[in-house]
């Protein structure tokens, strides 16, 4: 057992069993902080894979963005002590059969192919290398879906306040 | 003889009817009734002229029969086709007199009797059209010609009995009588289909013609054991059966008296019920020739409801319901003249009697309603219970009355002995039994008409609101000419005019004959005098002695009531009403029924469609996982 | 570090799917929009997962599956923002943010 | 141009003129200005048919014209009429003419109502002048749809029942119309070749037995749905009862009316030995329905269905009299649908009068009304008379007409049919005079009456109108049946050979 294969497992561990949790506890803020962790562990397995940059955009966007968002939402909308109401036995048996043999299926399938590892160098990873490729115009250059993804991402944030604004005239 | 002014006969009438109909209500009703009387006073000059000319220019020794114009209305296939004309021979002649005289009477007569009545306008619009509709009749060129004016005779007879619309008794009058002849004339239509099919041709001229297709070609087709001839000649017999109300068709006419009381007399006594008599005369050598059987069906039920009529007729109170069952009577005798009657010659002397007796008939007939319209109008009462010692108030009323009651009970030398008596000739060389029962209803005949007289202008005199007065002028002058009529009428040489086959006939007098009519007519008359000359208890003492059969007769022999059984509970109640209840939910259940399943299956199927995202999603995994698993594994 | 070596492909993948149908369960038998909102979460990340370990271990030479991560985190930024303005608003309206009892417009 | 072309182009610049005037007043006197020129066009087109006819132009068919419409299934806009279509034409010109003004006083969504009036006056003009079966159809599913939203929005009492029923009885027999014409279609080149829609080519050749066999009751009942056939016609009572007035008039003057032009021109013209063989089925049927829907309209209390199973009965009398198959009968028929079309017209329209008046059609509720409003009376009775079938109106025409053809078959069962049939005319006196009795004569029943207004220009100006063409074709019925008998010689060969 080497230590990266002991951190994958720890982590790959956490993240499915704060997942489950997350969507089976019945009080809805802590099923919020099971998500966080999910979230941050996730972070952990793009450390892991060298995507520094990612790993950080993953922790600063969806552990500190996203989930505070939600927990806001949360606290809007629901009574701190409420719990949520058990989810109706049909409902959690065919959600369960449907993950379980999906997972299953999946799985079957995944295992049976065999993946070619590239031979291929790779290429840097750092700051500067993903700045010159998301400005740049040329071949392997992403300039126009980070403009695509800003001009969303603003157009989603006006049509948030939007919709949320209390008094509509 | 050029007779195209004949086509003013009819053009006039429906001119009249127009301009009264749809101006009538924008002028003075008086204005309208004398453009009326006026109107018809020129149709009646041109009918005279008409019958002047035709039966003073005879060609040879018989009276031709002239189609003085036709034109095609609708044609059917390429021999049946409708055509509108003028048929000019002794029959219609005869009855064009008839007709304009006595409708000119009423128009004159109702001046007086309908003043100021609300509609008076509508009433001589309505009275034009139903001399327009009469004449049209009776000069008809063809049967079917004959069929639609039959119809329009038919509403303008609705409209008048159900003058007083108000009236439910009318509204139901007029109903009655409509539905009754409109049934008839379906046997009357299927009647001409069946003739005109056999045949090929509607034409009168065509269809009479000894060596036409009815008669010399008469169908071997056979029905029921029947010849189709005969069929197709008793059903139009239905149809004229309806018109002039002989059993079993007869339950409108008493009823009809609901009309006010001129159109009785014009509608129901003297013109548009004898149409029957006419329809059977018009088509005579075809039942001649092609259907005795259908002949001898007429002479027995005009028999039968001659005595019929003529005994409920003795127990009736409503003075006109005891004029309209002897008009049934009457009319009756006409129908078995024409059964018992032969082709030509001296043969055919049962058919010259019957229209004689058609026209004095219609004379004597009309001054009886006519003058019970004047004592009605003077007492304001149709119940001759509430009347009586009328004589001394209404002179010329009462005088006349006398002389039509005289006529109809046949006392010589009045009109009615003459038409009567001849009937009784030709009834006894056919049939003693037919024989037998006329000269009984003559007797009847006699008792019921004095018994009517008695009671109205002798009797006892009851308290009146107000003290009776005699008619006006206008009402007593037409009294006067038809009273005139009813006298002289029987002198007219009928018998050299108006024949089987148009040539004269030589008739006898039958000692044989007269005698017993006569005496029979007078034990009649005495009979009722001493019954109803002074008010006593004897009539109430005779009804308590033939009590049951009294009442039955009071009661008119229940046939209404049958009447309403049939229609009301039968037709209506176990055919019409289970039919609309079969409709509403047999029919259109098995309708809902088909649009209820539906909506019960999509409503089942509706549940799949919950309208939650995660069910959706449930599905749509499932299904992808399922399709997975399909397609990669197990194929 | 040489995690091809130490780790292969097919875990990572498996993780993903793992954490791809819990999500899915999430939505499926949560009835709250807060929740199912949180289940949409996860199947994102399990999907980001996948992107980022076929760039890592099939495309080392690129960074394709890099950036689709990334874009995909932006989508989801912009999606929970839209998300949750529209829970609030019909909080708002119907003072419940459970799907059974949003049902105006149905049939 | 072809002057057919005016009857689609004059409801179009209808609407488009309705549709452009804001002005809700000016609404009702742009449709009637469109519906008169209507009018106009076709007397007009009478008057040329005459013309070309006296020119010696003997074609079937006159002022045809064709354009492809859709090449690959060989579909074209082919227009043409003979005596019968300019016939049925006057029909639907003035009844919807006479309609219009009938609803001169709508007040809710007063531009939708007489747009969707027109689309069904344009429907129905585009059906009679069509002879391509594609085209046919169209035109046919264009009048029906209105009829949806003319109930459900405009009617009374439970309309949107009976929108809904009378519109999926009527898609119903839609369905198994364009099953029939679909059959038609594919048999239309037996011996190879194009298929085609077009009519007249159609008629020139021999469909096999089978398929004729097989395809003729669908086309007939498709086509008899909308004409009221037994079993089929409960649509009726209701539709009409919850229907508007203008639409009842349209829908049972001149919609009824393309069941049973459907029925001869396309099912029977078109599978002749079909039409023989099965012929006794329906005629039976129709018998049914003749006395039947008479019998049904005794027992009513409400007018509207009085009318309605009244024209079940007459409709009946209709499709009885085609399947008679020969000149006269067929004659009769047509000339059925003309005088049914004007005087059930007349009836809904005066019915709808009395309704806006009285606010009630149950007539045992009403009575004497001849004295408080003479004017809707009078036409009251005249058009019942009309409909009982007195002589010098139309009813009486087209019923002899029908019986006398009928009649000339004679073997048992035609026979007895025919008898049965004419025994209607009683049962029909019957009701109409029921009618007539409690509803317009007595004493009245409720004082509120007396204050009743009688008729307005509008409301006399369209029963004149009907009453005139009533007793024009019931006076003088010659030009008419002259002018139906035309093609009917050449079409009834083709029946009988």
């Amino acid at each position: 057992m080497t230590g990266p294969k002991i951190i994958f497992f720890i982590l790959s561990g956490a993240i499915v069993v704060f997942s489950i949790l997350s969507i089976s506890s019945r009080r809805i803020l802590r099923a919020a902080i099971f998500l966080l962790f999910v979230l941050v562990a996730m972070a952990g397995l793009y450390y892991m894979m060298n995507f520094q940059f990612l790993a950080a955009v993953q922790l600063i966007l969806y552990a500190g963005g996203i989930v505070v968002l939600i927990i806001f939402s949360i606290l809007l909308t629901s009574q701190i002590d409420s719990k949520l109401d058990l989810p109706k036995k049909g409902h959690l048996l065919s959600g369960a059969i449907t993950a379980i043999g999906g997972i299953m299926l999946s799985a079957m399938t995944i295992l049976q192919f065999t993946f070619q590892p590239a031979r291929l160098a790779p290429v840097d990873t750092d700051m500067r290398s993903i700045g010159l490729q998301l400005l740049d115009t040329g071949v392997h250059g992403y300039a126009l879906p980070f403009e695509v993804i800003s001009i969303l991402l603003l157009a989603a944030l006006v049509g948030s306040i939007f919709i949320a604004q209390k008094n509509k005239t | 003889m050029d007779f195209s002014y004949t086509i003013l006969i009819l053009l006039l009438p429906v001119a009249l009817f127009f301009i009264i109909g749809l101006l009538g209500s924008k002028m003075n009703p008086k204005v309208s009734g004398m453009i009326g009387t006026s109107g018809l006073f020129i149709i009646t000059l041109l009918s005279y002229v008409t019958a002047f000319n035709y039966f003073t220019h005879r060609t040879g020794e018989v009276f031709q029969s002239i189609e003085v114009f036709q034109f095609v209305w609708l044609p059917f296939t390429d021999r049946l086709v409708i055509h509108l004309g003028i048929l000019l021979d002794p029959l219609s002649v005869m009855m064009l007199v008839v007709i304009t005289t006595v409708s000119l009477m009423v128009h004159i007569y109702s001046l007086g009797y309908m003043k100021g009545e609300v509609g008076f306008a509508r009433y001589y619009a309505f009275l034009s059209f139903f001399t327009f509709s009469m004449l049209g009749l009776v000069v008809a060129t063809n049967i079917f010609q004959m069929y639609i004016f039959w119809e329009l005779v038919g509403v303008s007879s609705y409209l008048l009995i159900g003058f007083y619309y108000e009236r439910p008794s009318a509204v139901a009058a007029a109903k009655k009588a409509f539905i009754v002849t409109r049934f008839a004339d379906l046997g009357f239509l299927i009647g001409i289909l069946l003739l005109s099919f056999y045949t090929n041709t509607f034409d009168f001229i065509a269809l009479t013609d000894l060596n036409g297709p009815a008669i010399a070609q008469s169908s071997g087709v056979v029905f029921l054991g029947m010849s189709v001839t005969t069929w197709a000649m008793l059903l139009i017999f239905m149809g004229g059966a309806g018109k002039s109300a002989m059993f079993p068709l007869h339950i409108w006419l008493p009823d009809a008296m609901e009309g006010p009381t001129p159109v009785s007399a014009l509608i129901h006594a003297a013109t548009m019920v004898v149409a029957g008599v006419y329809l059977v005369a018009r088509l005579f050598p075809i039942y001649h020739f092609s259907a005795p059987g259908a002949l001898e069906v007429i002479a027995y039920i005009g028999s039968f409801t001659s005595l019929f009529a003529a005994v409920i007729a003795c127990t009736q109170l409503d003075i006109k319901r005891v004029l309209a069952y002897s008009t049934l009577s009457q009319i009756g005798y006409m129908m078995v003249a024409l059964g018992v009657s032969g082709y030509g010659s001296e043969a055919g002397l049962g058919y010259m009697a019957s229209l004689f007796h058609l026209f004095t008939h219609a004379f004597f007939k009309a001054l009886l309603f006519l003058g019970a319209g004047s004592v009605i109008h003077a007492v304001h009462s149709n119940l001759m219970t509430e009347m009586g010692g009328l004589r001394k108030h209404m002179p010329i009323t009462h005088i006349t009355f006398l002389v039509a009651c005289l006529t109809i009970s046949g006392i010589p030398p009045l009109s009615g002995f003459f038409s009567k008596d001849e009937i009784l000739v030709a009834a006894f060389e056919h049939h003693k039994l037919i024989f037998a029962v006329q000269w009984i209803v003559a007797g009847i005949t006699a008792f019921y008409m004095f018994r009517l007289y008695f009671t109205i202008f002798w009797n006892s005199n009851p308290q009146y609101n107000h003290v009776p007065h005699e008619s006006p002028p206008t009402m007593t002058i037409p009294l006067v000419i038809l009273a005139l009529a009813s006298v002289f009428s029987g002198f007219v040489p009928f018998h050299d005019l108006v024949t089987s086959d148009g040539r004269a006939l030589i008739t006898e007098f039958h000692w044989i004959v007269a005698i017993p009519s006569v005496l029979v007519g007078m034990v009649g008359i005495s009979f009722a005098a001493v019954l109803y000359y002074k008010k006593n208890s004897k009539p109430e003492t005779v009804a308590k002695g033939l009590k049951a059969f009294y009442t039955m007769a009071y009661q008119k022999f229940y046939i209404d009531e049958v009447y309403l059984f049939v229609t009301h509970k039968v037709i209506f109640q176990f055919i019409s009403r289970p039919i609309a209840w079969f409709d509403r939910h047999i029919v259109d259940g098995a309708m809902n029924l088909i649009g209820n399943t539906t909506v019960f299956f999509s409503g089942s199927i509706k549940k799949m469609q919950s309208g939650q995202m995660q069910e959706y999603i449930w599905y749509f995994t499932s299904g992808v996982l399922l399709l997975t698993l399909l397609i990669f594994y197990l194929n | 570090m040489n995690l091809q070596a130490e780790i292969p492909l097919d875990y990572m993948i498996v993780l993903s799917t793992i954490v791809f149908f819990v999500g899915l369960m999430g939505v499926i038998i949560r009835r709250n929009l807060i929740t199912m909102l949180m289940g949409i979460e996860l199947m994102l990340n399990a999907v980001n997962i996948n992107f980022v370990a076929f760039n890592h271990y099939l495309f080392p030479h690129r960074l394709e599956g890099h950036f689709f991560a990334l874009i995909v985190m932006a989508i989801a930024a912009a999606e929970a923002a839209i998300a949750i303005a529209l829970i609030i608003n019909i909080y708002r309206q119907f003072a419940t943010v459970s799907v059974d009892d949003v049902d105006e417009l149905k049939y | 141009m072809n002057p057919l072309l005016f009857l689609l182009i004059i409801p179009l610049l209808t609407i488009v003129g309705i549709a452009m005037v804001n002005d809700l007043a000016k609404v009702r006197w742009v449709s009637a200005i469109g519906m008169s020129a209507q009018l106009l066009i076709s007397f007009v087109l009478l008057y040329l048919f005459y013309q070309q006819r006296s020119s010696g132009n003997t074609d079937d068919m006159l002022f045809v014209s064709t354009a492809t419409w859709y090449e690959s299934f060989n579909i074209q806009l082919k227009f043409g009429v003979d005596g019968i279509s300019i016939s049925m034409i006057l029909l639907t010109s003035i009844v919807t003419f006479s309609g219009m003004f009938v609803s001169w006083q709508v007040e809710f969504l007063r531009k939708e109502f007489f747009i969707s009036l027109i689309i069904l006056a344009g429907g129905v003009f585009g059906f009679f002048i069509s002879l391509d079966l594609f085209t046919m159809f169209l035109f046919y599913e264009m009048a029906v749809i209105p009829m949806y939203l003319l109930i459900g929005i405009w009617g009374s009492g439970p309309k949107e029942y009976s929108a809904m029923k009378l519109t999926l009885m009527l898609m119903g027999g839609s369905a198994l119309l364009l099953v029939g014409l679909l059959g038609i279609y594919f048999n239309s080149a037996p011996e190879g070749g194009k298929l085609t829609f077009d009519l007249t080519e159609i008629a020139k050749v021999h469909i096999p037995l089978s398929a004729q066999l097989f395809f003729f009751p669908f086309t007939f009942i498709g086509f008899g749905v909308l004409g009221a056939l037994f079993p089929f016609h409960t649509w009726s009572p209701d539709g009409h009862a919850s229907a508007p007035t203008a639409v009842s008039m349209l829908h049972a003057g001149v919609l009824m009316k393309l069941g049973g032009y459907g029925c001869f021109r396309v099912a029977m013209y078109l599978l002749p030995e079909a039409a023989h063989s099965l012929a006794w089925i329906f005629i039976i049927l129709t018998t049914i329905s003749v006395v039947y829907g008479a019998f049904g309209a005794i027992w009513q209390k409400d007018l509207k269905y009085i009318n309605a199973y009244s024209s079940v009965s007459h409709c009946g009398l209709v499709l009885f009299a085609l399947l008679m198959m020969n000149e006269t009968a067929t004659t009769g028929a047509i000339l059925q649908m003309i005088s049914h079309g004007l005087m059930t017209a007349l009836f809904f329209a005066l019915i709808g009068m009395i309704y806006g008046r009285t606010h009630t059609r149950m007539i045992n509720e009403m009575g004497g009304l001849m004295k408080v409003i003479p004017f809707l009376s009078v036409v009251y009775v005249i058009a019942g008379l009309a409909s009982l079938g007195l002589p010098g109106l139309s009813g009486f025409v087209a019923e002899m007409t029908i019986f006398v053809g009928s009649f000339q078959h004679t073997d048992t069962f035609h026979r007895v049919a025919t008898i049965l049939a004419c025994s209607s005319i009683v049962i029909t006196a019957v009701y109409i005079l029921r009618v007539v009795g409690i509803l317009l004569l007595g004493p009245i029943k409720n004082n509120h009456y007396l204050e009743l207004q009688d008729a307005q220009w509008f409301e006399k100006l369209s029963g004149v109108t009907l009453v005139v063409s009533i007793a024009i074709i019931g006076m003088s019925p010659f030009w008419l049946s002259s002018l139906i008998r035309e093609p009917l010689n050449q079409m009834i060969n083709h029946l009988t050979n």
